[in-house]
């Protein structure tokens, strides 16, 4: 099994598998495209999952690498490999897209083919993000995926689809394409576009701030972090449920992804010395966004800004660590907030995926995201309910679930390096559970609101399953996460002495 | 001895499970059997365990069931430790519980949402055993949020109930602001100790007493003081302390089984207990006692005086239960933790009593809840009477009751302490005695004696409870009677609780409480002389002056204070405080945010507009192309004379 | 008097050439004789002709570099690679042409013919190494272009775009001989090689820099680049399709070589003096070009705007002056004519009988109409918006590591920021054709060969793009 | 002895007439076409100025070509302003303005 190339699987076995289910299309017989790509999607999953099993503890190196030459003229590879950051994520990559090929076998009856094709290609285009170790390559499949969600959004998209696609296609573009330059630049420091050799070379600081600049909007713009967000509430609002659950558990974990891959790693000195700015603008979101998304009324819209608020989370627990290095000369600490966000990206993944498979099946059933539509939805849809508030809790970070894990972490670690981040941080336990729970009044509880509330049906087989599932792995990470947290030790650790380790 | 904990936690887990996920299955029936024996269960193993930690005297249980999780050196573990106070908290949960769980069956009999209710509750007994079980802060807090949980969807459990919903909102909301407080109170620790687990960090916390550090920048303050005080915040949402007490009478709007169980007995009580817990900690800094002293009297004093004018049943119940909480956390705060946690449990009895009377009364009353729509009921629940008398003679601390010794001692020790604010506690807690005596029999006077304002309808139905009701009300009554006389000793002077608390020698006011102390007569007899006993019989002849012989003076003085009375009403604006200022305020605030800042600042200059440039631009250059041959030479030939003269001017 | 020392000189490196123009001049002949419903003849004839001269260009090619005709002539691999794509281009224009002339009763000799001589112009601008032989070769090319525009003379816009083209392509050329005038006055030689020794020694010559700015004009014009594009918009809008299709590609290789012929390999070591002005032709030209086909309605006159912002891509790799920058602009001009050969090919796809399918708006609800076929130019938008894993993305990437390899950063930055801008265009294009409902629901009428070829150019963007390695590493030999 | 320098500037001059002649003249095509040939004359004396001061007899060859050339470039304008006319019944340079933007 080990010899097996299992990462190129991964990749290109969803590939192939969305130009099968392309051509299944061609038929015209949507049921065999539907189980083309469930089937497609399960057997990736289960190749994937030897990345686990065999994954190694006691290392940081990179493993299950491929490295094959593919452009000799600029020294870029055909690189794979995973760590215990990217290993993770994998997973969840393939896991959530079981989730929205079910999720789209009933509701999307137009052009069936293209959307399961668009899920599965994007699925391996996004585990070859995670899975690359050359600059390039990563590139190639960062923008890459652009194209399957942009078309995703667009085809099956709300009412202003189209402006949401292409402000979500060109925003990420404009980040990205500094990306590009910034691997360029490092090309001809390190004389190739493996990402190892980039972390290994010394770059002075003048061009590490530039450096730095140019990842900070490429993965800013996909985390999103204030105040380039804007794109991701009205993409989330306009796209189908399966590509706001794409959306939200994968592709924002990209940007985040990135942070740690490239910018931490490869630019340490001038992280350290902009990290107030990245903090900065993490709580920012957290507060700022908290309070947006608190008088929203848009359900879809409302999630999205939640989503935006956690992922402020996420980069402050990836940058205390430089705070924290600065105050007591060690990394002790930092590993909290490091490996907290890592668990929030985890767990944020299952949770908004979640979210949004539930506005999904209210949506399904109502045509309406308007929160004002709802009320009383419990009385005719107990299951769903219970879920809801299941999932609305999780989102809340209430201890068992997994949303609790990574923001207690960040916040244990978000104090060592600064009481002040800690309770602009901890102000989500209060905002996220105003917004969260203010919506799950209005929508779940009270009286029923009106015929078509009180004509709903509630969850069917199919959509027990996808909610069921994932509430028990949030139920699982939340009361269980050491396995998760073991992967990313070595890696962490490797991650956090790059960190405070000068490159001039 | 671990399997048995483990039982202990998981009986009423299983039943929760069992009842909430398949309800439909199991019927009404086997809902009820399932929790209740769960809930049983727990509580025989938890006597078991009672009975070998402070009989037996079993050494203190401290490990680690499973480890949650590793980072950074820090280990997250899920474990127990089990010494005196801990068994007995989880003697008075299990057991209060139990019988909410029995009253249950006969309360809940007609709702629809009878499995769900059960499931609700026994999850709640799960998730308070996970907190009082605890043997660090990771799963403290992990249990304090369960109960939260649970108490939300316990005071929505009406969810067609509009107000139900805001209630539950809100005690929710609250309770974050003071769970916020706790978790960055936790952070500390783990920062300055590297550890959550309490023993470890007892043991370093000496060592850590005169450490100061600056939350503000140049401010020194002292870690023990910060930690204390933020830990305390988590206690302040918990257990309903001013200012974050406004959840709690709101959340009466939950089914009345639940407001003894939750709001009343155990979970409000969950602060106390983790001050207790925490004692080691609270003694290292006065300043903190003072805090938790200042805030217990004034929660005592002026949350009494807003019982006095409530006319909703529950709701002069549920303002009891803030006042006595207020005496819990003035004896935490005089360093008298063994009589907090006594009074803790004197009250867990007599409150959880007072409460599943009135829910008789409301049963009874077909869910009226206004005590000026009642009177006389004596004669048609003499049951519920009795009880209710003897809970209240209970609450206000009648000689020889239960709760006569507990807040004695919290009255005296007051008197004794010495730190910051003492003065000013001992006066709010005298005077919180008289007020307590004069709404409690306000209440009881209105209920069962006096003129019969009954709905005739109503009167037509009205009888005693049946006797899944009466049964747990009379053994409740029990404990609310005699319990205090059995503990005093052992609890306050004696060493019931070992190491479990740790008070230090200046601070130990029962201490010198105890070298006065003769035995449980005395103690009755000292009270009987003392000020609180008379103080308590104003109140109730006061009340019975007012409301049995001349009712027409409340109207008068009710008019005459208008002031006052809309002071009171309003709950000293609290409510509408929070509503117009933190609530009304964050949303104008995220109106404001969203629009100007998101949705005109971000998109509408720098995204739409940068479009709209380029959209324009594009405009404006296009003309440039004008389609006349003799411009596109002309443009060949400005270009090529801007090249020459480049070139030019660089040579 | 007698002639002395003529020598016979080698014709075998201009062998191609030759065949070239004997197989123009044949079929120019044949044609005539040939009835109308025949007429298939010639185009396979043209196309065998170019076969043939493909031919010829690998079997002569030895990798050596040979001067020929008093070394006015040159034969070198990278002529030869440039080459063989203007075959390769040149045969797929005709292709692609040839329902679409049939529908409009243009199917007619002329077309192959003049195209033909216009190859041969173009191999002509390639292999030259004396500016006469450059000039011969752009003329060949620039005539042959004028007469294709005006091809269908009863369309006004055909014919003001061929005036339009005419004037503007004379007044360069004129511009281009003036600049070369000054060069040969300085050097004191036509040829290209002696311009470059008398430039190594004299790089601070006025005169030479003089017609140097003239001679960069007219090349700016051949290629199209700010502020001498003017005639790109007009003459794509109103030429023929299947004559854009071919102004569009072919002869933008060609200009590449002549660029190369004159500025690196004549006066290379001018380098600092004419890399300043290249950057202000590529900084305005990326950004007219992207910004100006926003506001565009035309598709064919959108695709010209999108042309000179390209140029601008092109002129960065150039500007750069190292063979790294050489290599990489060479790769983007041959990838930039597949791109736009697609892309013009998709318009002549779409036209029938009667209809120009170069509105934009006939794009929408492609994907309804034919689902494939949406998917072959969405592949070629994002293929020319530089999005991965089309192979517009590793043209722009290698311009730009060649501007940042010569530390022009800033140009880099600059450039990419501009494709953010530029992606719009590409993108409303896909957006027409995936998220609208179809306003046109004709069938599409093209021939099985048109879709197989055009489907081949398409797809062939994407696999360069997953494995650009050959091609890139084909165009670094050569330089 | 009319210097280099002398022929170089009838040279430029000539190239400068041209040139306005195409960007002044708003009327007439043919006048463009006019200019076009002025223009490619200024070519033509620059290098029989510098072929004979040179003497190198290159030169006067490539002016041989611009004029051949240049013939053949007249027939195809002349041909192209033919059919233009055809269709738009004018040679007003003002008219060729359909196409813009």
């Amino acid at each position: 099994m080990s010899d097996l190339p299992l990462l190129s699987l991964v990749i290109w076995l969803p590939i192939i598998g969305g130009l099968v289910v392309l051509a299944a299309g061609a038929s015209g017989n949507n049921g065999v495209v539907r189980w083309t790509a469930l089937l497609s999607s399960i057997v990736v999953f289960l190749v994937s999952l030897p990345l686990w099993t065999g994954f190694s503890l006691t290392t940081h190196e990179m493993q299950f690498v491929e490295q094959a030459a593919w452009i000799p003229a600029f020294n870029i590879t055909y690189h794979l490999g995973v760590d215990g950051i990217s290993m993770p994520l994998i997973l969840l990559t393939t896991f959530t897209t079981i989730l929205v090929v079910i999720a789209g076998w009933q509701v999307i009856q137009n052009r069936v083919a293209q959307y399961m094709a668009c899920f599965l290609i994007m699925e391996g285009m996004m585990n070859g993000v995670f899975a690359s170790l050359d600059g390039i390559l990563f590139y190639v499949f960062w923008e890459a995926m652009l194209i399957p969600m942009f078309l995703v959004i667009g085809i099956w998209g709300g009412k202003n689809r189209v402006y949401a696609t292409i402000k979500f296609f060109l925003y990420t573009f404009f980040g990205s394409v500094f990306l590009l330059v910034a691997l360029i630049y490092l090309y001809f420091q390190a004389g190739t576009f493996s990402i190892l050799d980039f972390q290994a070379v010394p770059i002075s600081m003048n061009a590490q701030i530039l450096i730095f600049l140019a990842f900070l909007i490429a993965f800013a713009v996909k985390v999103p972090m204030w105040p380039v967000h804007t794109w991701l509430p009205d993409a989330h609002v306009q796209a189908p449920t399966g590509g706001s659950v794409i959306l939200a558990a994968i592709m924002l974990k990209l940007g985040a992804y990135g942070f740690l891959r490239f910018m931490i790693p490869i630019v340490p000195d001038a992280s350290a010395e902009l990290d107030w700015l990245i903090i900065t603008m993490s709580l920012i979101a957290v507060v700022y966004i908290a309070l947006i998304a608190l008088v929203q009324e848009d359900m879809k819209k409302l999630v999205a800004y939640s989503s935006i608020s956690h992922m402020g989370f996420v980069t402050l627990g990836f940058f205390i660590v430089f705070d924290i290095y600065t105050q007591t000369g060690s990394v002790s600490g930092a590993a909290l907030g490091m490996e907290g966000a890592m668990v929030q990206m985890i767990s944020h993944g299952f949770v908004s995926g979640a979210m949004f498979l539930c506005i999904g099946v209210m949506y399904d059933r109502m045509h309406s995201r308007n929160i004002s539509d709802y009320g009383g939805v419990v009385n005719t849809m107990p299951w769903f309910a219970a879920l809801f508030v299941f999932f609305a809790m999780a989102n809340v970070g209430l201890p068992g679930t997994s949303g609790f894990v990574g923001e207690f972490m960040v916040i244990l670690g978000a104090f060592q390096a600064n009481f002040w981040y800690a309770f602009l941080a901890g102000t989500t336990l209060i905002l996220g559970a105003a917004y969260t729970l203010w919506m799950v009044k209005r929508v779940i509880f009270g009286e029923v609101k009106n015929d078509k509330v009180a004509a709903l049906k509630d969850l069917n087989g199919r959509e027990t399953f996808m909610l069921g599932t994932l509430a028990f792995f949030v139920l699982l990470l939340g009361v269980y996460p050491a396995p998760l947290l073991e992967v990313m030790h070595s890696t962490v650790d490797n991650l956090l002495q790059q960190a405070v380790t000068s490159k001039l | 001895m671990e399997n048995v904990y483990l039982g202990i936690i998981l009986a009423p887990l299983i039943g929760s499970i069992v009842a909430g996920l398949f309800g439909k299955q199991v019927g009404r029936a086997g809902a009820h059997w399932v929790t209740n024996i769960g809930v049983a269960v727990s509580f025989i193993l938890s006597a078991v365990v009672f009975n070998d930690v402070v009989f037996n005297d079993a050494a203190t249980y401290n490990a680690s069931l499973y480890t949650w999780l590793v980072s950074d050196g820090i280990r997250f573990e899920i474990g127990f430790l089990i010494d005196e106070l801990t068994a007995t908290m989880m003697m008075v949960v299990t057991f209060v519980s139990l019988m909410v769980h029995i009253y249950t069956i006969g309360y809940m009999h007609d709702d629809p949402g009878y499995q769900r209710f059960f499931s609700y509750i026994s999850l709640f007994t799960f998730s308070m055993l996970m907190l009082v079980m605890s043997n660090n802060f990771m799963q403290l807090f992990f249990g304090w949020e369960a109960v939260g949980l649970v108490s939300y969807l316990l005071i929505g459990f009406w969810h067609k109930k509009e107000t139900a919903i805001f209630a539950n909102m809100k005690a929710f909301l609250v309770n974050r602001v003071g769970d916020f407080g706790f978790l960055l109170g936790i952070a500390a620790i783990a920062m300055y100790f590297n550890s959550l687990d309490y023993a470890d960090v007892f043991k370093a916390a000496p060592l850590l007493a005169d450490l100061n550090i600056q939350v503000i920048p140049g401010l020194d303050w002292s870690l023990m003081t910060v930690i204390c005080i933020l830990l305390f915040i988590g206690a302040m949402g918990k257990s309903a302390q001013v200012p974050l007490h406004v959840w709690l009478p709101d959340s009466m709007e939950g089914p009345t089984p639940i407001s003894a169980l939750i709001h009343a007995a155990t979970m409000v009580t969950a602060g106390i207990f983790m001050v207790a817990r925490m004692s080691p900690l609270f003694e290292l800094s006065t300043t903190a006692l003072s805090f938790v002293l200042v805030i217990g009297a004034i929660t005592a004093l002026f949350m009494g005086f807003l019982g006095l004018i409530q006319n909703d049943i529950k709701r002069v119940v549920a303002y009891s239960t803030l006042s006595q909480l207020g005496y819990m956390t003035v004896a935490l705060g005089a360093s008298a933790y063994a009589a907090g946690i006594f009074h803790l449990m004197t009250h867990a009895f007599f409150k959880a009593l007072l409460f599943l009377a009135a829910g008789s009364v409301i049963v009874a009353m077909h869910h009226e809840q206004d005590i000026r729509k009642m009177g006389g009921l004596k004669k048609y629940m003499p049951i519920t009477y009795w009880c209710m008398l003897i809970g209240s003679l209970a609450l206000i601390g009648t000689p020889g009751f239960s709760g006569f010794f507990s807040k004695d001692a919290i009255i005296e020790a007051v008197h004794a302490s010495e730190i910051p604010g003492s003065t000013f506690a001992y006066i709010s807690v005298l005077l919180g005695v008289f007020i307590t005596a004069l709404y409690s029999f306000r209440m009881f006077f209105l209920v069962f004696h006096g003129k019969e304002n009954i709905d005739p309808h109503t009167k037509k139905h009205l009888h005693e409870s049946p006797k899944v009701v009466t049964i747990p009300l009379i053994l409740l009554a029990i404990p609310s009677v005699v319990i205090g006389a059995i503990a005093v000793g052992p609890w306050l002077f004696g060493d019931y609780f070992g190491d479990t608390i740790t008070v230090f020698k200046e601070h130990d006011v029962l201490g010198q409480l105890g070298e006065h102390y003769t035995g449980v007569m005395g103690f009755v007899i000292h009270g009987m002389m003392a000020l609180p006993f008379w103080l308590a019989l104003a109140g109730v002849g006061t009340a019975y002056f007012l409301y049995m012989k001349r009712p027409d003076i409340p109207g008068q003085i009710k008019a005459k204070f208008e002031g006052v009375y809309r002071l009171l009403d309003n709950a000293y604006g609290f409510d509408s405080f929070n509503q117009s200022f933190f609530a009304g305020g964050s949303r104008k605030l995220g109106k404001i945010l969203w629009q100007i800042g998101d949705v005109k600042g971000i998109d509408g200059i720098m995204v739409n507009g940068s479009v709209k440039l380029v959209g324009w631009v594009a405009g404006a250059v296009r003309q440039m192309q004008t389609g006349y041959l003799y411009h596109y030479a002309f443009a060949m030939i400005i270009g090529l004379l801007v090249l020459v003269s480049w070139v030019l001017a660089r040579a | 008097m007698a002639i002395v020392n003529f020598e016979m000189p080698n014709f075998l490196p201009a062998l191609p050439e030759m065949f070239v123009l004997g197989m123009a001049c044949f079929i120019l002949i044949l044609d005539l004789f040939i009835k109308q419903q025949d007429r298939v003849i010639t185009y396979l004839l043209s196309i065998a002709t170019l076969v043939g001269a493909a031919f010829l260009t690998i079997s002569l090619s030895d990798g050596e570099r040979h001067l020929t005709f008093s070394g006015s002539f040159v034969s070198d691999p990278m002529g030869d690679v440039l080459k063989l794509f203007i075959y390769l281009v040149t045969a797929v224009v005709f292709l692609y042409s040839r329902d679409y002339l049939k529908k409009r009763d243009l199917f007619k000799g002329e077309y192959f013919v003049l195209g033909l001589f216009g190859v041969l112009g173009m191999m002509v601008m390639v292999s030259a190494h004396s500016m006469l032989t450059l000039y011969m070769g752009l003329e060949l090319l620039s005539l042959s272009l004028y007469a294709l525009v005006a091809f269908q003379r009863d369309s006004l816009k055909a014919t003001e775009a061929a005036m339009k083209y005419f004037i503007l392509g004379a007044i360069a050329s004129g511009m281009l001989l003036y600049g070369m005038s000054m060069l040969y006055g300085a050097s004191g030689s036509l040829n290209i090689a002696e311009i470059g020794a008398y430039a190594a020694l004299n790089t601070d010559n006025t005169v030479l820099m003089f017609g140097l700015v003239f001679v960069i004009v007219g090349l700016g014009f051949k290629l199209g680049a700010v502020p001498f594009h003017m005639w790109v918009p007009d003459v794509y809008q109103g030429a023929p399709s299947s004559v854009t299709l071919y102004i569009a590609t072919a002869p933008k290789i060609a200009a590449f070589a002549m660029v190369m012929r004159l500025l690196v390999e004549g006066v290379g070591d001018l380098h600092n003096e004419w890399q300043s002005l290249l950057v202000v032709l590529a900084v305005l030209s990326i950004a007219i070009g992207n910004v100006v086909a926003i506001a565009q309605t035309n598709i064919k006159r959108m695709l010209a705007y999108s042309a000179i912002s390209h140029v601008g891509f092109i002129l960065i790799g150039l500007l750069a002056g190292t063979d790294n920058g050489y290599s990489s602009a060479m790769f983007y001009v041959v990838v930039y004519s597949l791109m736009s050969m697609g892309g013009f090919g998709m318009i002549i796809l779409l036209s029938r009988s009667g209809f120009e399918a170069d509105k934009l708006d006939d794009f929408k609800g492609l994907n309804e109409r034919s689902p494939w076929m949406a998917a072959m130019m969405m592949i070629l938008m994002f293929s020319m918006a530089g999005v991965p894993p089309t192979v517009g993305f590793y043209a722009k990437l290698s311009v730009l590591q060649a501007a940042v390899d010569v530390e022009m950063v800033w140009l880099a930055v600059y450039a990419v920021v501009f494709s953010v801008i530029g992606a719009f265009y590409y993108l409303r294009i896909i957006r027409l054709m995936y998220f609208d409902k179809p306003m046109d629901t004709n069938k599409i009428e093209a021939g099985i060969d048109m879709r197989i070829a055009l489907s081949v150019n398409s797809l062939g963007m994407l696999v360069l793009g997953l494995f650009p390695a050959a091609l890139m590493q084909w165009c670094i030999a050569v330089i | 002895m009319i210097a280099l320098s002398d022929f170089l500037i009838l040279g430029a001059v000539l190239f400068c007439i041209s040139v306005a002649g195409i960007f002044i003249n708003r009327k007439n095509v043919i006048v463009l076409l006019m200019a076009i040939e002025l223009m490619l004359l200024a070519v033509n004396m620059n290098f029989i100025a510098f072929s004979y001061y040179m003497n190198d007899l290159a030169g006067q060859v490539f002016v041989f070509f611009i004029l051949t050339v240049a013939a053949a470039e007249a027939a195809i304008g002349l041909a192209i302003l033919v059919v233009w006319f055809r269709n738009r019944r004018t040679i007003n340079v003002e008219n060729l303005d359909t196409l813009k933007g």
